[in-house]
C-alpha cells in the first residue's frame, strides 16, 4: 500500500485566514490515491471548504505543503494544478453564465486553448456522459435545478479532470434528481472527493469518509465504518435520525 | 470615467446639481408608480458592482461605464438609476466626487437616456440581429455621448483645461470598441435568455 | 360540534400569467385554523403561485379567496397581509433592510403599530430566533442559517394568524434543519409548508395538498401519503434510496437506548 | 473590492457625536467652499483643515489614506497633461528643449494641476468625517430629515443592501471562472465572456427584485418606506457645526480679499 503512489499529498498543512483567532486548518495530513472516492463530512467551519480551496490552489499553504499528483501547489504551477482539478459549486447559478448550454461547455475549453475539433468532441463526449445531449441549445437559465447541476458538472468533466471536487453536490434538489445525480456521479471514474452533509448521498457515492472537525482530520476511516459510528455523527451534527423516522414510515417491512 | 473635486468652477457644479435634481424628478414624476421603486433599486446595484469589473486594454485596465446598457434596461428610469449609483459611488468608493456628483449625473445620464430613446425606437423589430446592432451601437453611442459631455464639462473649466478636454476624448476613443462589443452581447444574451427584460418579443 | 368556518377558502381559483402561461385552472381548497398544510408538487405545478394569492400579491382572474372571513379584495389587502406571514424561499430576498432590526420592525411599522409596542413586538421575535444580539448588524454579514432565523422573525413580529413556508430547510446543514424543523412545529398558528424535504413535512405537518398542473390532484393525511409509493414518486418526494443507509443502521434503536439508559439515573 | 466606510463608525469622538444631519449639512458646504478656492496656498491651508477634522474622528490615516487612490488615478494624469497643454501667458515660466521645440513645459500648468488635485483630496478627505461616523443607513436616514425625497432614500438604501449581495455573486462568479482557466485578455472571447457574464447578472438581479418586491408586499409595504431617526440636534452640535463655519468663513475671505499667495 505504502507504495502505491498518492494522487493528492497533504502534509502538515495549517491555514489561517487574516484577523482569525483559530486556524482553519490545522496540521493536516493525508493521502489520496487514483479512483478512490473520497468523502469529507463535518460541521459548518471545520474547514471543509478551506481544504478543497488548497487543493484548488485558490489559497496557499501557509506551512506544510499540498502536493497533486507529484507536483507541489505554488503560484508557478497554479495553471497546472487547474488542470489535474475540477470543481463543481454548490449553486450551479454561481457557474453558468453563458447563453447556451453549449457555450457553457466550450467556455473551459477555449481557455484551454485546445483546437475546435477536439472542443466539439469533449463538448458531444460531456453531454452523452451527463446526459444533457437534448438541452445543448438551450439557456442554461432556463434549465431545472437537477439539469443545472447536470451541466456544471458537464462543463467541467469536458476539461477531463483527475480529481473532480464536489461541494454540495445534491444540495437544493428534490429526492428524484438526488437519485439521478448520484448515479450519474457514481458512474464516474476519475478520482472523487465529496463535500456533503448529506449522509445518505455520501453513502452511495463515497468509499472512504474523512471527518474534519476544528481544522484536523480527526478520522480517516471507510463509509461503512462510519456510518456505524453513531456516537460521531450525533457528536458534530450530522444525524439523520429523523429522516430515517420517515423511511421507516414509508418501508415498515424494511425495519421490521 | 469622472470628474473629480476641485475641476470645475463651482457655479457649474451646482447647476450641475440643479439639472440633476429637475430631469430626477421628471423622470421619477413621468414614468414611475412607487411601486417600481425597489426594482429600480436592486437594478441600480447590478449596475454598481458591474463598474468594478476591469476589463483589460493592452497594458492597463478600464473600468465598464455601461451608460448604454443602463438606459436600453431602463429607458427613462436610467437617470435617477445613474444618480443613485453615483451617489453611492460617492460615499463607498470615492470614486466620484461629493461637488460633482450633480455634473457626473449629467454627463452618465444623459448619454443613458439618449441610448434609451434610440434602443426604444427599435424595439418592435423582429430581426435579432437589428436588434443585437442597435444595442451594440447605443453601447458605442452611451461612451461617446459620456466622453464629449465630458470634454465640454472641462472646457467650463477654462482655457488651461482644453488640452486635458483633447486628451480624456481620445483616451474614451479605445473604450467604446470595448463597450460596443460588451453592449453588443449582452443584449443578445437578454434577447436569448429573457427578452421581456429589453421590452423587446420575438416570435418564437 | 358546532362547525368552525375555515380561516382560508378558497373558490374556484384561475390565472395566467401576463406572458400566457396558465398557472392555475380552477383551484378549490379550505384550510381550518390550526391546521398545518404539507402543499407538494412538481416544480411549476402552481405551488408559489397559489400561496402568492392568499395575500392579494397575485389577484385571480376567476374565482374567490377569503381569509379569516374577509375576501381577498384590494380594501382588504392591507388586514390581510398583517393575517399572513410569508417566509420565501432565499433569506435576501426577505431581508432588503440595512439591519436585521430594520427589518423586522418593517413589517409592524407598515401596520401602524406604534413606537413603544414595536420595539417590543421586534425584541421578543429577535429573542425567539435567537438573535438579540445581532440585531443591528447588517444581513449580509449574517451565517446563512442565522439569514434563515432573521428572515422568521420578520414575520412573527407580525404576529400572524397564518404562516406560509416556502422551502424553510433548502440549503442548510443538518444540525440547523434540526433547529429550524423545531421552531416551525411548535409555531401555534396555522401553517403552510412548500417543501421537497419529506422528512420536515413529516414532522411539521398533519395535512397534505398534492398540486399537478394548476389544479389540486389529492387532499389526504400526511400517514396515507407516505405510504403511496406512486404519488411521492410523481411528485419528486421518493425518499427510498436515501433509506437504503438507514437499512441496517438502526437508529431508532440506539436512540431508544440511550434514552432508557438517562431515564434509569 | 469591499465597500468598508462602516468599519470604523463604533468609535468615539467629537465628529462621531455630532448630529448626523448638522455634520452633513455643514460638511457639505465647507466641501463646496473648498472647490471654490483659487489660490494654491489656501488649498493647502483646505488640506490642513481637511486632516483636522480627520484626526478629530480618531480614525486611522491610513483608512482614510486609501480612499484617495481613485482620486490619483483620475487627477494624476492631469501633471502630465496640464504642463504641456496650457496656453503661455505672460508671467509664466517655460522650459522647453533645444531639440524638441514643440514639447513646452509650462510650470504654471504644474501649479494648476497641483492646485486641483489639493482640492480634491481636501473634499475626498471629508467624506470620511462625513459618512464614516455614523452607520450607513444612519447617514442616508439623517439625509431624509434634510428633505432628501423618500423615494431616493429609499432606493439608496435598498441599493446598498443589494450591493453586497452582488459582490459576493460576482466574486463567486469569477472565481468560478478563473479555475475554468479563464484569464482576462485584450480579445474578443474576453469581451464576448464580460458581455454574458454581466447579461447573466442583470437576468439573475431582475428575478431577485420580483421576489424581494412581493416580500416588501407580504409585509405590507405600500411604496413609502417608513423611517426612523431618533436624533436631537444638542447646543454642542451647533457649537460644532459655527466652529467649521468659521473656517469656511477664514477660507473664503483669505482666498478672495486676501487673494492668497
Amino acid at each position: 500500500m505504502d507504495k502505491k503512489k498518492a494522487l493528492i499529498h497533504l502534509q502538515n498543512l495549517s491555514f489561517a485566514y487574516p484577523h482569525a483567532k483559530q486556524n482553519a486548518l490545522n496540521g493536516i495530513d493525508c493521502k489520496i490515491f487514483t479512483h478512490e472516492s473520497v468523502a469529507i463530512v463535518g460541521p459548518n467551519g471545520a474547514g471543509k471548504s478551506t481544504l478543497a480551496n488548497h487543493l484548488m490552489g485558490i489559497l496557499l499553504a501557509q506551512s506544510g505543503s499540498v502536493v497533486i499528483d507529484e507536483i507541489l501547489v505554488r503560484p508557478a504551477n497554479i495553471g497546472y494544478v487547474r488542470d489535474m482539478v475540477g470543481l463543481v459549486f454548490q449553486n450551479p447559478n454561481d457557474q453558468l453564465f453563458c447563453p447556451t448550454v453549449r457555450e457553457e461547455i466550450e467556455f473551459g475549453l477555449i481557455n484551454m486553448k485546445l483546437p475546435s475539433r477536439e472542443i466539439h468532441d469533449r463538448v458531444t463526449e460531456s453531454a452523452d456522459i451527463m446526459n444533457i445531449g437534448h438541452l445543448l441549445k438551450k439557456p442554461a437559465h432556463h434549465l431545472s435545478g437537477g439539469e443545472k447541476k447536470r451541466v456544471a458538472i458537464g462543463a467541467i468533466l469536458a476539461m477531463r479532470p483527475k480529481i473532480l471536487i464536489m461541494d454540495e453536490p445534491t444540495a437544493n434538489l428534490d429526492p428524484y434528481n438526488e437519485k439521478v445525480l448520484t448515479d450519474l456521479i457514481n458512474s464516474l471514474s476519475c478520482t472523487k472527493i465529496i463535500i456533503s452533509h448529506d449522509l445518505p448521498v455520501l453513502f452511495q457515492t463515497c468509499q472512504r469518509a474523512l471527518v474534519m472537525v476544528d481544522g484536523q482530520i480527526i478520522r480517516d476511516f471507510s463509509m461503512q465504518e462510519f456510518m456505524d459510528d453513531q456516537d460521531l455523527i450525533l457528536e458534530h451534527g450530522l444525524d439523520f435520525r429523523f429522516k430515517c423516522k420517515c423511511c421507516k414510515a414509508i418501508h415498515p417491512e424494511r425495519f421490521s | 470615467m469622472h470628474i473629480s473635486d476641485g475641476v470645475l468652477p463651482n457655479s457649474i457644479c451646482i447647476g450641475g446639481y440643479l439639472a440633476t435634481i429637475g430631469i430626477s424628478a421628471l423622470c421619477i414624476k413621468s414614468k414611475m408608480d412607487t411601486q417600481e421603486l425597489p426594482k429600480i433599486a436592486v437594478v441600480t446595484s447590478v449596475f454598481f458592482v458591474a463598474s468594478l469589473i476591469s476589463v483589460p486594454l493592452g497594458p492597463t485596465s478600464v473600468h465598464l461605464i455601461l451608460a448604454g446598457l443602463v438606459g436600453i434596461i431602463l429607458g427613462p428610469m436610467a437617470f435617477p438609476s445613474v444618480m443613485l449609483g453615483l451617489i453611492l459611488q460617492a460615499i463607498l468608493f470615492q470614486h466620484g466626487g461629493l461637488t460633482t456628483i450633480g455634473v457626473n449625473s449629467l454627463m452618465m445620464g444623459i448619454a443613458a437616456l439618449t441610448a434609451g430613446c434610440i434602443f426604444k425606437g427599435f424595439k418592435k423589430s423582429h430581426n435579432r440581429r437589428i436588434i443585437i446592432s442597435v444595442g451594440a451601437i447605443c453601447g458605442a453611442l452611451g461612451t461617446l455621448l459620456a466622453a464629449i459631455i465630458l470634454a465640454l464639462l472641462l472646457v467650463t473649466a477654462g482655457e488651461d483645461f482644453y488640452g486635458v478636454a483633447k486628451i480624456a476624448l481620445a483616451a474614451h476613443l479605445p473604450v467604446i470598441i470595448i463597450e460596443t462589443i460588451i453592449t453588443g452581447v449582452a443584449v443578445a444574451f437578454l434577447l436569448k435568455v429573457k427578452p421581456d427584460l429589453i421590452g423587446v418579443k420575438l416570435q418564437q | 360540534m358546532e362547525k368552525k368556518s375555515p380561516i382560508i377558502s378558497i373558490k374556484n381559483l384561475h390565472f395566467t400569467y401576463p406572458d400566457g402561461t396558465v398557472a392555475l385552472k380552477g383551484v378549490n381548497l379550505t384550510i381550518q385554523e390550526g391546521e398545518s398544510i404539507a402543499l407538494v408538487g412538481k416544480n411549476g405545478s402552481g405551488k408559489s403561485t397559489l400561496i402568492k394569492h392568499l395575500n392579494g400579491i397575485y389577484q385571480g382572474d376567476r374565482g374567490e379567496i377569503t381569509v379569516d372571513g374577509l375576501p381577498v379584495i384590494e380594501e382588504n389587502l392591507q388586514t390581510i397581509r398583517g393575517l399572513i406571514g410569508m417566509a420565501f424561499q432565499d433569506p435576501d430576498n426577505q431581508l432588503f433592510c440595512p439591519t436585521v432590526y430594520d427589518d423586522v420592525a418593517f413589517g409592524p411599522i407598515n401596520m401602524d403599530v406604534d413606537e413603544m409596542a414595536l420595539h417590543k413586538r421586534v425584541q421578543e421575535s429577535l429573542e425567539k430566533m435567537g438573535l438579540m444580539d445581532l440585531a443591528d448588524c447588517p444581513s449580509h454579514n449574517l451565517s446563512f442559517g442565522q439569514q434563515k432565523r432573521a428572515a422568521m422573525a420578520t414575520i412573527l413580529s407580525m404576529r400572524p394568524k397564518i404562516m406560509i413556508f416556502d422551502e424553510p430547510t433548502s440549503n442548510l446543514d443538518p444540525k440547523n434543519e434540526a433547529v429550524i424543523t423545531e421552531i416551525i412545529a411548535n409555531l401555534p398558528y396555522t401553517r403552510i409548508l412548500i417543501s421537497h424535504d419529506l422528512p420536515i413535512l413529516y414532522q411539521v405537518c398533519q395535512k397534505v395538498v398534492v398540486m399537478d398542473d394548476g389544479r389540486i390532484d389529492a387532499i389526504m393525511s400526511m400517514e396515507d401519503f407516505i405510504t403511496n409509493r406512486q404519488l411521492l414518486r410523481k411528485n419528486g418526494l421518493d425518499f427510498t434510496f436515501k433509506c437504503d443507509c438507514c437499512n441496517g443502521h438502526n437508529h431508532e434503536h440506539r436512540h431508544n437506548q440511550i434514552e432508557k439508559k438517562s431515564l434509569s439515573f | 473590492m469591499k465597500p468598508d466606510i462602516d468599519r470604523y463608525w463604533r468609535l468615539e469622538s467629537p465628529i462621531h457625536s455630532w448630529d448626523p444631519r448638522l455634520k452633513i449639512l455643514t460638511l457639505i458646504i465647507l466641501a463646496f467652499s473648498i472647490s471654490s478656492v483659487h489660490h494654491i496656498s489656501t488649498a493647502f491651508g483646505c488640506l490642513f483643515i481637511s486632516i483636522l477634522i480627520l484626526q478629530l474622528t480618531k480614525i486611522p490615516f491610513s483608512f482614510s489614506l486609501k480612499r484617495l487612490a481613485a482620486v490619483t488615478m483620475f487627477v494624476g494624469p492631469f501633471f502630465l497633461i496640464m504642463p504641456l497643454t496650457v496656453k503661455a501667458q505672460s508671467g509664466d515660466t517655460i522650459y522647453f528643449f533645444t531639440h524638441l521645440k514643440f514639447l513646452e513645459i509650462n510650470t504654471r500648468g504644474l501649479l494648476l494641476a497641483a492646485r486641483v488635485y489639493l482640492k480634491a483630496v481636501s473634499i475626498v478627505l471629508l467624506t470620511v468625517p462625513m459618512f464614516g461616523t455614523n452607520r450607513f443607513d444612519i447617514s442616508i436616514k439623517a439625509l431624509e430629515r434634510l428633505k432628501v425625497p423618500n423615494s431616493i432614500i429609499q432606493m439608496l438604501l435598498f441599493s446598498y443592501r443589494y450591493i453586497f449581495v452582488f459582490l459576493s455573486e460576482l466574486k463567486r462568479m469569477s472565481l468560478a471562472m478563473k479555475l475554468r482557466k479563464f484569464s482576462p485578455a485584450t480579445n474578443f472571447h474576453t469581451l464576448r465572456t464580460y458581455g454574458n457574464f454581466l447579461g447573466t447578472l442583470l437576468v439573475r438581479s431582475f428575478e431577485r427584485t420580483e421576489e424581494v418586491y412581493h416580500a416588501m408586499l407580504s409585509r405590507g409595504y405600500k411604496g413609502i418606506l417608513k423611517i426612523r431617526f431618533e436624533y436631537r440636534a444638542k447646543a454642542a452640535d451647533f457649537f460644532k457645526s459655527s466652529l467649521i463655519f468659521m473656517a469656511i468663513f477664514g477660507i473664503i475671505y483669505f482666498d478672495r480679499f486676501f487673494k492668497g499667495f
